[in-house]
């Protein structure tokens, strides 16, 4: 079987769509460069760079995916969403709706996420949960490769618009651009199996709103996206060995979320763990106890997120971040 | 070739009847929220959108009604949806500054200054798939000051796209005048953003049509975008029921319910020094000056009757022109609000 | 005592407080219109008229605010924050930690919001469960002028960044601006007792985080915020009709959140009903929940929320935003 | 009054010195992220910092180290925040783009533009309490294609506030040429928001003194923003580690991790016909090329350089001062990294 980084994931099964429909363009800063390969398959108009202007480009994403083309458009980082937020929020979220349903907006916006490399609090932020709150907006946070490619290409064929995120610490390309540049003397916590793994030959879409069991158990299911799955994969290791069953689910996206999931884990367990790296408060975690309860599943719960502000220095970062002692620590809790 | 002034002549008329009869829907009570009209600007729009082809997209402000109108939107569907009606054009889950016309390639949106980055991206798709197509954007001198805006015609610029930025600059913001809030100058600030300029008379509806057709063919012959730049009076303000000129048509009412408070404010004891609420005060009653002696609410300034006066001339085939559009802006009406279960 | 109508209460205590502090100033599009008032007693160097230039000068009044002024920052609505969403994102909600704690933006942000007048989608949302998942702002709802005036001057004192939502169906002045303008012949569901009521003779400030109990109940707790409380309080008076006992829960501020009088609630009632007329996914809503799970108490929950884009027609919007009928059949739903 | 070429040009070597240790502490892997440095653009920094005043305030964006440096803050502090440590300027908390000092009103920001609101703040703060005191921006000529700062430009002009703004115009942002992304003409932009331009050359210090000298005096005196556009050269180009720098420096190990998947990529078998991928293909290596073949990395561009030549006369006199701040740079990271437990 074929293995593949991340990114590479993505912009293979991206380059596979393209390669297939022609309406599928690709345009963000610097994409000439950052997405050279796909340039010179794809040629200039396809493949298109744009000025800082994040407001003009997203926006115009919208009505160029309304108009029948298929954009997906770039985004340095995910907080930069910050100045364009009003393309997603008032537009492309809610075209579809004010047209009465009948007009949509198949758009991706593609961007890195997530922190664990040192840049800083206005630049390693999730905001999925964020994102999520939006009617009208589908956010995809895969958590390795194969499903990095496979819901990319689903991303390119749905009819509304999706946010597509890929977390830093896993992609190679944007660790190696932003991180380390180069240098052997920088060291990140980079989860392998994340980071590099087996792709099919062909992609093929993959369902949204699935979660998938990475690890069964039976006393706590840790319920997670993007790399708080392999931590939360590594800390239900160190839990085995106390005794504890710990299992993992990655949501994979967060809207639509597997809410039948979610109850299935709550009942089967009796007690959820919410690993999310995104902010904890009014965001996923909350959402996740609102689906339980209102089923109305007796559950232990608790939850492992970034708390505040991502702190600039490494090891301030890597408290707050969600790590595998943390989750341990919170599952303990609920076990005592 | 010279524009077809009888066209356009029933075009304005027919916008100017329908806005007319929203206002009164609106006054009635059948819309509930803001509306905004366009009339004071039809020799713009019907100046541009009349010139427009099958495939060509529209990007519309909360002003967009009229457009959509010459745009040829199914009236009886326009006004269902305005009045929010599950049968009109969006299923009356749009309304008035949320319009959306798949087959017209036209959206709107309350938001101001996102036009520009709507109508670039039509443009984008036009010039990737349907070359020969164009995208219009039309916007307000207060959303010139909207950085997505300014970003647009950069981006259009850069990327060559077939867009059309048209301001309708009616030197007014709500309540803010052009003047005390736009710095520079307009002109230079969309030059500066690589879109050349035409600079128009939006109250001459064939000044407005020519510099419109110049626009447009260097858009479908792939020279990239232009700047129009329309000054227009809007007769009815910002919106309808709009404070200051409620002030001006029903003062007696309409003053005191402004001058008492203020007065008392003024007045109150603790704040600043008397010669700086002076200057405030001075800066409110200016406003509201501005209001009461617009010269431009003048028939002087209603594209209308300036086109009208050109044809005056066949006073005969121009009432029964109008006599038939008013016919059918009332059948309009009427078909939109009967026959729908409320 | 005096009464005073919403929007009023607000701006009263806004004065009261310019004239004692003066680096209070306020700006915003149509400022020296909108509030003639404070611009006849206070002058045109404390209240500034805008260009629509929303990034620039919210952005700007996050350094104002950091230099020492006490600026009051108004949105036409708080669904234009799209438009400039970086400056409450990525500055004023991170200045402080980013400085270490040395420095802090002592800013309002004030902004009408919610629906109920049929200006649709675009123009009625609420948002504060959205704002209130970013670290380090504030955001205060209040559901009364007591209320309102009291908290105005709670976040001009506070020393870190707030936004204060002033909801539109409560604003005489905003729905006669947006709605009525002058008209005779429009009817809007105007809580009465939010609209206008009893304000103390001098503004003395409110905590933050902290709930006021409206009703008491014993059977269920309907925690909601600013217009849902007075839904909350109609459903309340039906429910007690078919002998159901339910409290109304004003939360006051969305963040900081009253976790004490939650949990409190949840203990005392066994049940609670969030009411919300943000977006039900991902908000407050989930935080609640998550709140009360996280304690350990054993609690039914349900909730009514806004759960699609706003439409436009009225009587759509208005099954579309939480109604009475709605929070009755929750409620019902949850005893039986 | 001319400047004092020998102070301007011992801040300019400080700078230079001091990015250069924060190179090395980053290539040595004590900083872990992002490095953006200003080595280039000193003649900019220095010319207009050091005529900085008390209250004057300071916006930056993510090249904001030497502009620190320039205005007084501790720079153990400043290089111990670098790293990350608690005694750091910020406690560690805010790193790299993210440097605050409240005594020297300076903040930075890493989002492009976001320089040019926060220092209209500033301005607005200045006018409003402490008249005769100005706010700088500083950005790069990417970041006047933001909407954000187009809106400062207005809304300082509107306001009359005492901001300068100044644009560090490297030529490039990240991998785009200024010519390939921004229409138009910058000064022309400038002026179309209401603000004056002086354009200077950013590699001769004095020019830039003279010109923030005249801009200062301007927003001194009450007369409003400038926009102050410098031309400068970024040697260590994006950031530290920047790939197509890499290519030029070490083009035996950087060429084939390009070119490999590049050649893969072209010849794979679905996809556009070969002459489109051929147009993609130069695009890339345009890229390369003007990165490679940049000219202006050479001496002659070098701001210190260039000062350097005009203070060679008393060449012992230069040599002494170079010594000693070097080794005053040398004691500052000695004195950062020692004694702090990490
Ligand atoms: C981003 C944003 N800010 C503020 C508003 C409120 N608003 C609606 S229309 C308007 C004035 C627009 O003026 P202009 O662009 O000149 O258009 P006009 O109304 O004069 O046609 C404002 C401020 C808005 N809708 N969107
Ligand atoms: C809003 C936003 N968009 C994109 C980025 C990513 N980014 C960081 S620096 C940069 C280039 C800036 O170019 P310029 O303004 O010319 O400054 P220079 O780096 O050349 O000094 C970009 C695109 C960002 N930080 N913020
Ligand atoms: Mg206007
Ligand atoms: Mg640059």
């Amino acid at each position: 079987m074929k293995k593949m980084s991340f990114t590479q994931a993505v912009d293979d099964a991206l380059a596979q769509a393209m390669a297939k429909d022609p309406q599928i363009i690709v345009f963000g800063e610097d994409i000439p460069l950052l997405r050279r390969e796909l340039l010179v398959r794809f040629g200039p108009q396809r493949v298109r760079g744009t000025p800082i202007s994040e407001s003009a480009f997203v926006g115009a994403a919208v009505t160029a995916a309304m108009a029948g083309l298929r954009p997906v458009v770039e985004l340095y980082m995910v907080d930069f969403l910050g100045v364009c937020l009003d393309a997603l929020l008032n537009h492309a979220a809610k075209v579809e709706a004010f047209s009465g349903g009948k007009w949509s907006v198949p758009l991706v916006v593609r961007a890195p996420c997530g922190g664990g490399y040192g840049d800083g609090g206005q630049h390693e932020q999730s905001l999925w949960g964020w994102l999520a709150h939006i009617p009208g907006l589908t956010v995809v946070v895969p958590a390795t490769p194969a499903d990095a490619g496979g819901l990319f290409l689903t991303a390119l064929q749905h009819e509304g618009p999706v946010v597509f995120l890929e977390h830093k610490l896993l992609s190679e390309s944007w660790l190696e651009f932003l991180g380390s540049g180069g240098r052997q003397t920088v060291q990140y916590n980079v989860p392998e199996a994340g980071a590099r793994g087996e792709v099919p030959q062909i992609w093929k879409p993959l369902p949204l709103g699935q979660a998938i069991e990475r690890r069964p158990g039976g006393d706590v299911m840790i319920v997670s996206a993007a790399v708080g799955v392999h931590r939360a994969l590594e800390a239900a290791e160190s839990l085995e060995q106390q005794g504890i069953s710990a299992g993992v689910l990655d949501l994979r996206s967060v809207s639509p979320l597997d809410t039948t999931a979610l109850r299935a884990a709550a009942q089967n367990t009796g007690r959820l763990c919410v690993v999310d790296e995104d902010y904890e408060g009014f965001g996923l975690s909350g959402e996740v106890a609102a689906v339980v309860l209102e089923a109305g599943i007796p559950v232990q719960f608790s939850r492992v997120c970034t708390q505040s502000t991502i702190p600039y220095a490494r090891h301030l970062e890597d408290q707050v971040l969600p790590n595998r002692e943390r989750i341990v620590a919170a599952v303990q809790n609920m076990m005592s | 070739m010279p524009p077809d002034l009888w066209q356009l002549y029933s075009l304005m008329f027919k916008c100017r009847r329908f806005e007319e009869a929203v206002a009164k829907l609106w006054h009635d009570g059948l819309i509930s929220g803001e509306m905004h009209l366009g009339t004071g600007e039809e020799a713009i729009v019907a100046g541009v959108v009349s010139l427009l082809q099958e495939g060509d997209a529209l990007a519309l402000d909360h002003r967009g009604t009229a457009a959509l109108l010459v745009r040829g939107v199914d009236p009886v569907l326009l006004v269902r949806e305005l009045l929010g009606y599950p049968e009109g054009l969006c299923g009356g889950r749009g309304g008035h500054m949320h319009l959306f016309s798949q087959p017209h390639l036209a959206v709107s949106s309350g938001i101001v200054g996102a036009s520009g980055p709507a109508a670039t991206g039509f443009g984008l798709a036009a010039q990737y798939q349907n070359p020969g197509a164009v995208a219009v954007a039309f916007f307000g001198e207060g959303a010139m000051n909207q950085g997505m805006l300014l970003e647009s015609l950069n981006l259009a610029a850069v990327w060559q796209l077939p867009v059309i930025f048209v301001c309708k600059n009616d030197g007014w913001a709500i309540t803010s005048t052009d003047g005390s809030m736009t710095a520079g100058d307009l002109n230079e600030r969309a030059r500066g953003l690589g879109v050349p300029v035409i600079e128009i008379d939006g109250r001459d509806v064939s000044d407005v049509w020519q510099a419109a057709q110049t626009a447009l063919e260097r858009a479908r012959s792939g020279q990239g975008p232009t700047f129009l730049h329309a000054r227009c009076v809007h007769f009815e303000a910002h919106f309808l029921g709009f404070q200051l000129l409620r002030m001006v048509r029903h003062p007696l009412r309409e003053m005191p319910r402004v001058a008492v408070p203020l007065t008392h404010a003024i007045l109150k004891k603790d704040g600043e020094p008397f010669r700086i609420r002076l200057a405030g005060l001075r800066k409110v009653l200016a406003a509201v000056w501005r209001t009461v002696r617009d010269p431009r609410r003048g028939l002087a300034h209603d594209p209308l009757w300036r086109t009208r006066r050109l044809l005056r001339a066949d006073l005969s085939r121009l009432q029964a022109m109008e006599n038939d559009l008013t016919r059918e802006v009332d059948h309009i009406i009427a078909s939109a609000l009967v026959g729908v279960p409320s």
